[in-house]
């Protein structure tokens, strides 16, 4: 009985992050055109646009590889995977100890190195220009992002998400300078990792500044379709990370019944219009930054997940 | 009965080799031997893992050979059976690829009777059990690798790597010998068991520590000793190349973890905390360094210093908690380092071996003018793409889990009472991270440039594929790294009486773990399940590509590429390798190796190309061994005087001597 | 019983023998003209006197007033003529070609002959002799013969090195005879007036009464007299030119022999004063110039241009490792100090053996000349370079085996003196691979490439018997060593 | 110290006229005149041994003063005239610290072999030991003598007159067996020394020597 709810759980957690991605998506662009006292696009346009590319040719360069044309399935499969695992309305997955926060990182790291391969597959300049950057990006991002998953293991003591996000809605763990430094520093993360302003633009195709769409340059059709749905996906991901660390409130524990279920979803939706707003106001705010200030932006991510986790290991006591 | 298998090996090895030094000028001479080779060393491997999986206890055999009064001690315990194994795998794929590789050797006299004397040392150092005995082989090991490393000698480059290897294997040597005679005591108890009986010191066992590290560890690749490695790994033939990074690296750790885990008693915390230390700078410097490079087989040797310092993190750490008798977690950092051991020892031969395929396909190791390789070499990209993931440590590959488990046991370093070590341990955690990332980078940069992309010489476009009996080792060692990172369950219940012998406890049996997952401590703390990992990759992807085939186009046209719409057709304009790392060397490289850039845009109308050049200063070579080279110059200088005096001087020097003694004399008695 | 009579009269004759027949062949090769058939009969006489040196293991003739054998001299005595033989192998085919080129008129050759032989008696006159006052005699002979071998070739070069090692030679020969005088006069009030006083076996009877000042004084004499022949730091002036300007077969016999004797020579010395409870310890004097000449010699090596020259550096090196050895004392110590002397006598008289025919395939001494051996002369280029490897201590060969016991069993006694040893080792290794690599590998280039025609026979019969020391030590010899170390204290 | 007569007397007073003539030897600056003065030493030597054997009686060692006199004062003094006028050798001996500096050192070194050697033995019976004294006082002025002179024929005496140091101890140490073959080895020796000087034209050149002009002239030639 429990294993068939738990799988379907599962199902359904899988389902949804597939549904709800392109919308968060949707939804941020049409806050941020709002913001700048635009119409925008509807909610749905996201949805149409996979649907249109899904429908047209792949048209490929003379000289690209099969690496090029199974990338965006590697991708995406790495990256929808890495989403099923983070737990976004209830805790109890039934495939949740398949891999921990740590693996889910590497996931995605697995995902962005077939990107950055990708990107140099065809041999143009912006390919490589979008490689070299990411891979630059992310070798700050990475670190960072381990060091946010010590800290969050060392005050709960699991690397496992289901359990962190069950043991921070069940003792009160009260205010912790250590876990503050990493939320902010998970956010500069987040940022960063989804091509968002400051570090890169999702709209921009100004050769110069880009790095997500430079990669992606030479791609079309369903295979452009795939990695624009794993890129929604990963900023899902990134969002349901965020809720279940440290917003965790809302979570239908493991074996709770339906209407706990119910409940949960609704409040999941809640934060995610919230994370979109938030993200949208963020992102009108500031201005993009030159790509060799990243390092610094991303530096400063670092220390503070480094600084939090120092703080743990000196702080004795409450370490699990 | 392992034991006289496993020493039978070796000793037919060196036979092989005394046949090769006649044999070398036949024609077949090289398939011969090498195949020959390939069966001992499968041989070997097969009673290694025999012995390992039928929980044995130690055997031992004394030989009346080395000192008279000694005796040659030979012993094969869990440890030197784990290591036996990653040596003769290495060996035994390594003569395979050799089938092929070897035809395209032009000198084989220089390269045949020594290959096989190499793996005959490597596997006696394993199964050394006295201090003489071990020496020997050590050295033999390092001699006959030289002689490789020397087999291209009249490339000048090649030259000097041999002397800076030998010169460092030697300097090595002797800290060993040091340890030793600091172990044994005056009266020379040079057997290992007699070693393990007498108790050191505090103060003995922490010199003997440090010259296990100068010893070991030069030959391990521990940064700052790790100068020749990236000279001679790339100077020697592919698959000599793939052993001395995959394999002899490994001996070496053997050699650090026999001596100061088996011998030495038990640690002192802060012994872990150096080893630690070390550990982390070695992991990031190294993958800094790979990161630079543009030659192929040198960034791979830089990328095997990384991975030498992961496997000193796992140690160290598994020293802290020995120490501070915490056996499960000592227990969980010695299988995190030994399974990187055994991971390594197979993608990195992977690595190797692609490269020595590009090499004898094109004849370049400059990354600069390769690529668009995987369209000629479609084979041979696809292992080394395979390797390339494993050795960035991405699931579900092998070489993840390792570097999951080391994270795993920094997560229990807070249990570590000393400061030092709770300052240490999240920073070399922060270092792990960045070496892992960067480890990315470097081989999406070492992949792209080299398979991706177009030709950027003739020599790149008229590749051919590589011959069949590499392609078979390469891909055997693909499947390799896929089962070890599917099943990492299986390997890690292996390496557990291993890891029982050096730390004196056990990681809970993987294999009672459901669903083959692995669990290090409880699965409500952590857990990974490789093959779930994977399988829902599959899935997903398959049923991606399923849902979009049936539902919505299948059609693809060709086109040229679109580049925002100003393609160039010169491959050229192609990212290369030193630009490619050009962000990275920005943000990282400027402090560390004081990377500086120089362009040089000539004037409108003039028609000279414009100029780029990076430059980059080795902080290590600059500040250790630059002033020591001077130093022994000078001295050698200033005594060279010596040569030329007259005969009157001559004399006065006895005189002085002479009248110092006297001197002496008056004045002591 | 009278078969052992018969025995033991064989070995007086074989000791006698040793002596005897080295004589005998320098009388018939000073008047023998023909150049080839000298050469046979002096690896005749060499071999014959190597055979007598080995039925002195059979059995040992007792003591008498002038010769003795014991445990400490029948090593050096069956080293030294076998190395006797095996040079005189090497010599037949080397001077050969040294008529050829006309480096050596056949006048010199009868001259060269009778030499050898009459240095042969010297050295084993020095080591067979049971009175130092002999001893001091054939020393000065070897030496002497020595010097106008040396300068044979008649160059300019060849005579300054000659003369160099004369007056060198001259006053370390002074040196020790005054401190032979002392030895006399500090066993005369305690052993009476005349010969007995010089007699060895006499004098190490009664050392324990000597007074123990003058033998203090007298081993300073012996130390810095023969220490000089040793080539040990400050008082090498002469070796290397000596080693370089003299015919390889002599360089060889040098390096090989008469270093050995004149160690002999103080080892004998250094047991007198081991015997008597009050003379200072001579370990401290012997460690000292063994470290300086090692870290000496060490720097040396690097700067070398002349092949010989670089090897002769390298045996003040051994012979300061020795020193030091025996130095330090202690069963392990003076059983590496003992092995790696003989080891280095093969390696060292091997290499010198190849150096030879390379200087003459070559057609130079020059190291910046040679290059490329392996590729142009494949056999003597690996077997200079297994040679050196052995040379510089690493295994497979023996003297691995000895610097293995001498560091390490110094290291725990004296660790600084260990390291600084450590230190000079890894110099000199450093300077011997270097030069080693530079002329064995890379491009051979357009030098003369002559054809080989080297007598092999010696070079591998030396490194294979080193290889095999350093594989696996013979029991017997091993114990006979372990019972000298004993001796020495 | 009783027993000790005429005959102690006349040794020491014999050897110390040997270390006097050393002296002497020290602070000569032209050729000839330090021909003249190591024929004197010779012949003082030669009478010391005489008495020596005369005090001992044995008469081989008579032999021994005949040998030192015979051809140390008066064979090779005459040949090293011979050799001086031929090969034209300058006739004063430039010597390379000044005469004070080494009459100094000669002080110096006489005082450290009285130090050694007197508080050396206090067994040995006097005789031996004043001439132990004064032999290793003339050797060491000897090799003195060597190191300071910069030329052929300066070498050639300082080492005869070191040689004839060592005969003094010899015969002074009684009752010492094969004296007499040493002196006639020794003799050999500097015959060889001296025929070496002769025949190789060794002069001052030779007091120039250095292998590394001969290094650099060999890379010239081979």
């Amino acid at each position: 009985m429990a294993v068939i709810r738990d799988l379907s759980v599962q199902g359904l957690q899988m389902l949804l992050v597939l549904l709800a991605a392109p919308g968060l998506t949707g939804f941020v662009r049409s806050v941020k055109a709002r913001l700048l006292r635009r119409r925008g696009p509807p909610l749905l346009q996201p949805y149409r646009d996979l649907v249109r590319l899904c429908r047209k040719d792949v048209v490929l360069a003379h000289n690209a590889s099969w690496l090029f044309r199974t990338a965006p399935y590697l991708i995406f499969a790495a990256t929808w995977v890495a989403a099923a695992l983070v737990p976004t309305f209830a805790t109890g997955l039934q495939f949740s100890w398949a891999a921990d926060l740590i693996a889910i990182i590497a996931l995605l790291g697995a995902a962005r190195f077939f990107l950055a391969l990708a990107g140099m597959d065809v041999g143009t300049s912006f390919g490589g220009i979008g490689s070299s950057r990411e891979v630059m990006i992310a070798s700050f991002a990475e670190p960072a992002m381990i060091m946010i998953v010590f800290t969050l293991a060392l005050v709960v003591g699991s690397t496992q998400l289901s359990t962190i996000a069950g043991y921070l809605l069940s003792t009160n763990v009260g205010l912790r300078v250590s876990l503050g430094l990493a939320v902010v520093a998970l956010v500069l993360v987040a940022v960063a990792e989804n091509a968002r302003v400051p570090v890169d633009n999702p709209a921009t195709h100004l050769e110069l500044t880009m790095v997500h769409e430079a990669m992606v340059l030479e791609y079309s059709g369903r295979h452009l379709a795939l990695i624009e749905l794993a890129a929604a996906l990963k900023l899902l991901l990134y969002v349901s990370l965020i809720a279940c660390c440290f917003v965790p409130w809302g979570l239908a524990p493991a074996g709770a019944g339906l209407l706990a279920h119910a409940a949960g979803t609704g409040i999941y939706l809640v934060k995610l219009v919230l994370a979109g707003l938030l993200l949208a106001l963020f992102e009108t705010a500031i201005a993009k930054m030159r790509v060799f200030r990243v390092a610094e932006f991303l530096g400063a991510g670092l220390m503070l997940a480094l600084l939090a986790t120092l703080l743990l290991f000196v702080s004795q006591g409450e370490i699990q | 009965m392992m034991l006289s298998i496993a020493l039978s090996c070796p000793a037919a090895l060196l036979a092989l080799a005394v046949v090769a030094v006649a044999a070398a000028r036949w024609r077949g001479a090289s398939r011969a031997i090498y195949g020959v080779s390939l069966g001992i060393s499968a041989l070997a491997l097969v009673a290694a893992l025999t012995f390992l999986l039928q929980i044995s206890p130690p055997a031992q055999i004394v030989l009346p050979i080395g000192l008279p009064w000694l005796g040659a001690h030979f012993r094969l315990d869990a440890l030197s059976a784990v290591f036996l194994i990653v040596v003769n795998l290495g060996g035994a794929v390594a003569s395979l690829y050799g089938v092929g590789y070897g035809e395209h050797e032009e000198e084989p006299g220089r390269v045949l009777p020594f290959y096989p004397a190499f793996l005959a040392g490597m596997s006696l150092v394993v199964l050394a059990d006295d201090a003489f005995t071990f020496l020997v082989a050590w050295e033999f090991m390092s001699l006959s690798s030289w002689a490789l490393v020397m087999a291209r000698s009249r490339d000048p480059q090649n030259a000097r790597a041999g002397f800076v290897y030998l010169t460092m294997a030697v300097f090595g040597a002797l800290c060993l010998l040091l340890a030793f005679g600091l172990l044994a005591g005056p009266s020379g108890g040079y057997a290992f068991d007699a070693i393990r009986g007498a108790t050191h010191s505090p103060l003995l066992s922490g010199l003997v520590l440090g010259l296990a590290i100068l010893g070991a560890g030069s030959k391990a690749g521990l940064v700052p000793l790790h100068v020749w490695l990236p000279l001679a790994h790339p100077a020697a033939p592919s698959h000599v190349s793939a052993l001395m990074s995959g394999v002899m690296t490994k001996v070496a750790i053997y050699g650090f973890v026999r001596i100061v885990f088996d011998l030495l008693g038990p640690p002192a915390w802060w012994w872990g905390a150096a080893v630690l230390a070390l550990g982390g700078g070695t992991a990031v410097m190294g993958v800094l360094y790979a990161l630079m490079q543009n030659d192929l087989k040198r960034l791979l040797a830089y990328s095997t210093v990384e991975n030498v310092g992961v496997v000193f993190i796992g140690l160290g750490l598994a020293l802290a908690f020995k120490a501070q008798n915490l056996g499960w977690a000592a227990a969980l950092a010695a299988t995190a380092a030994l399974l990187h051991v055994f991971n390594h020892s197979l993608f990195k031969s992977l690595l190797f071996f692609g490269s020595g395929a590009v090499l004898s396909a094109t004849g370049e190791r400059d990354m600069d003018k390769l690529g668009g390789l995987i369209g000629r070499m479609p084979k041979t990209a696809f292992a080394f793409l395979v390797g390339a993931t494993a050795i960035s440590a991405l699931p579900p590959l092998n070489g993840f889990v390792s570097e999951w488990l080391t994270f795993q046991s920094i997560l229990m370093s807070p249990r570590l009472d000393p400061w030092a070590l709770k300052l240490i341990a999240p920073a070399v955690g922060a270092m792990l991270a960045l070496s892992a990332a960067l480890v990315g980078a470097c081989f999406v940069k070492a992949f792209g440039v080299t398979f991706l992309g177009r030709p950027r010489s003739p020599a790149a476009e008229r590749a051919r594929e590589t011959d069949g009996f590499s392609l078979a080792a390469m891909f055997l060692l693909a499947g390799l790294c896929v089962a070890a990172g599917v099943f990492p369950g299986v390997v890690m219940d292996a390496l557990a009486p291993a890891v029982d012998a050096i730390v004196g406890a056990r990681m809970p049996v993987q294999a009672a773990a459901g669903w083959l997952s692995i669990v290090p401590i409880a699965e409500a703390r952590s857990s990974y399940n490789g093959l779930l990992v994977a399988l829902f990759i599959a899935a997903s992807a398959s049923l991606a590509a399923y849902a979009i085939h049936r539902l919505a186009s299948r059609a693809t046209r060709r086109a040229p590429a679109w580049d925002c719409g100003f393609p160039d057709p010169s491959p050229a304009t192609q990212y290369t390798a030193s630009s490619f790392a050009q962000p990275i060397r920005r943000a990282l490289g400027t402090a560390v190796f004081r990377a500086s850039e120089q362009v040089d845009m000539p004037a409108p109308g003039d028609m000279r190309p414009a100029r780029h050049t990076a430059t980059l200063h080795d902080p290590v070579w600059e500040a250790l061994y630059a002033p020591i080279q001077r130093v022994i110059s000078y001295a050698a200088d200033r005594l060279n005087g010596l040569q030329f005096l007259t005969i009157r001087l001559y004399l006065s020097l006895v005189f002085a001597a002479l009248v110092g003694l006297l001197l002496v004399l008056a004045i002591w008695l | 019983m009278t078969v052992l009579d018969l025995l033991s009269d064989a070995n007086i004759n074989a000791l006698f023998a040793i002596l005897a027949l080295p004589a005998a062949a320098a009388a018939l090769l000073a008047a023998l003209p023909g150049y080839r058939l000298a050469s046979r009969v002096n690896v005749a006489a060499s071999g014959l006197t190597f055979l007598a040196a080995l039925s002195l293991f059979v059995r040992r003739p007792q003591m008498g007033l002038y010769l003795q054998v014991d445990d400490l001299s029948i090593v050096f005595i069956v080293l030294n003529t076998f190395v006797g033989f095996t040079t005189s192998l090497f010599s037949a085919s080397y001077i050969a070609h040294e008529i050829e080129i006309g480096r050596l008129t056949r006048r010199r050759l009868r001259f060269y002959h009778a030499m050898y032989q009459v240095l042969m008696f010297g050295m084993n006159l020095a080591l067979v002799s049971n009175n130092i006052g002999v001893m001091w005699v054939a020393i000065e002979l070897a030496t002497l013969t020595t010097v106008m071998m040396v300068g044979i070739y008649r160059t300019h070069q060849a005579l300054e090195a000659a003369w160099k090692y004369f007056i060198l030679g001259s006053v370390g020969i002074a040196l020790a005879l005054f401190g032979t005088i002392l030895v006399y006069v500090a066993a005369r009030p305690v052993v009476g007036e005349g010969l007995s006083g010089m007699v060895w076996t006499v004098l190490i009877g009664q050392a324990h009464r000597f007074d123990p000042a003058l033998l203090n004084v007298a081993f300073v004499f012996l130390l810095l007299g023969y220490g000089t022949k040793v080539g040990l730091a400050p008082l090498h002036a002469w070796l290397p030119d000596a080693h370089a300007e003299g015919p390889t077969p002599i360089s060889a016999v040098l390096s090989g022999l008469l270093l050995n004797v004149a160690l002999y020579a103080v080892l004998r010395f250094k047991l007198l004063l081991a015997a008597n409870p009050g003379a200072i310890a001579p370990g401290p004097m012997m460690v000292t110039m063994g470290l300086a000449s090692v870290l000496f010699a060490a720097f040396m090596l690097y700067r070398r241009k002349d092949i010989k020259r670089l090897f002769a550096y390298s045996s003040i090196e051994h012979m300061g490792i020795i020193a030091f050895a025996f130095g330090m004392g202690g069963p392990l110590a003076n059983f590496a100090g003992l092995l790696h002397m003989t080891m280095h006598s093969l390696t060292k008289s091997a290499i010198f053996y190849t150096v030879g025919h390379i200087a003459q395939v070559k057609g130079t001494q020059r190291i910046a000349d040679i290059r490329g051996l392996t590729a142009s002369h494949p056999a003597l280029g690996w077997t200079l370079v297994a040679g050196v490897i052995a040379i510089a201590g690493l295994p497979p060969f023996g003297i691995f085996v000895s610097e293995f016991l001498v560091v390490s069993s110094t290291f725990a006694r004296q660790p600084l003196l260990a390291m600084l040893l450590v230190f000079g080792l890894l110099v000199a290794f450093g300077a011997l691979l270097m030069q080693v690599q530079a002329m064995a590998f890379g491009d051979p280039g357009k030098g003369p490439a002559a054809p080989v025609r080297a007598s092999y026979l010696p070079i591998f019969g030396h490194l294979l018997l080193v290889l095999g020391a350093g594989i696996a030590l013979p029991p017997a010899l091993a114990a006979w060593f372990e019972h000298v170390a004993r001796l020495l204290g | 110290m009783t027993g000790l007569g005429i005959d102690f007397d006349v040794a020491h007073m014999l050897a110390g006229l040997l270390v006097l003539v050393s002296f002497m030897l020290l602070y000569q600056d032209r050729l000839t005149a330090l021909i003249n003065v190591f024929a004197l030493h010779a012949a003082t030597l030669s009478l010391s041994v005489a008495w020596q054997a005369y005090v001992q009686d044995a008469p081989h060692l008579y032999l021994t003063a005949v040998i030192a006199l015979g051809l140390k004062a008066i064979v090779i003094p005459l040949a090293l005239h011979r050799m001086v006028r031929r090969l034209g050798i300058h006739r004063e001996i430039e010597s390379v610290v000044g005469i004070g500096p080494t009459m100094l050192a000669g002080m110096g070194l006489v005082a450290l072999s009285m130090v050694v050697m007197l508080k050396v033995t206090p067994g040995a019976d006097q005789l031996a030991r004043e001439d132990l004294a004064f032999a290793l006082s003339v050797l060491l002025l000897g090799l003195l003598m060597m190191v300071t002179r910069r030329n052929a024929v300066g070498l050639v005496l300082g080492f005869m007159s070191l040689e004839n140091g060592l005969v003094l101890a010899a015969t002074g140490a009684k009752g010492m067996p094969l004296v007499v073959e040493i002196s006639v080895a020794f003799s050999v020796l500097i015959a060889f020394i001296v025929i070496g000087v002769f025949l190789f034209r060794i002069r001052e050149r030779f007091e120039t020597v250095d292998v590394g002009a001969i290094d650099r002239f060999r890379e010239g030639r081979r």
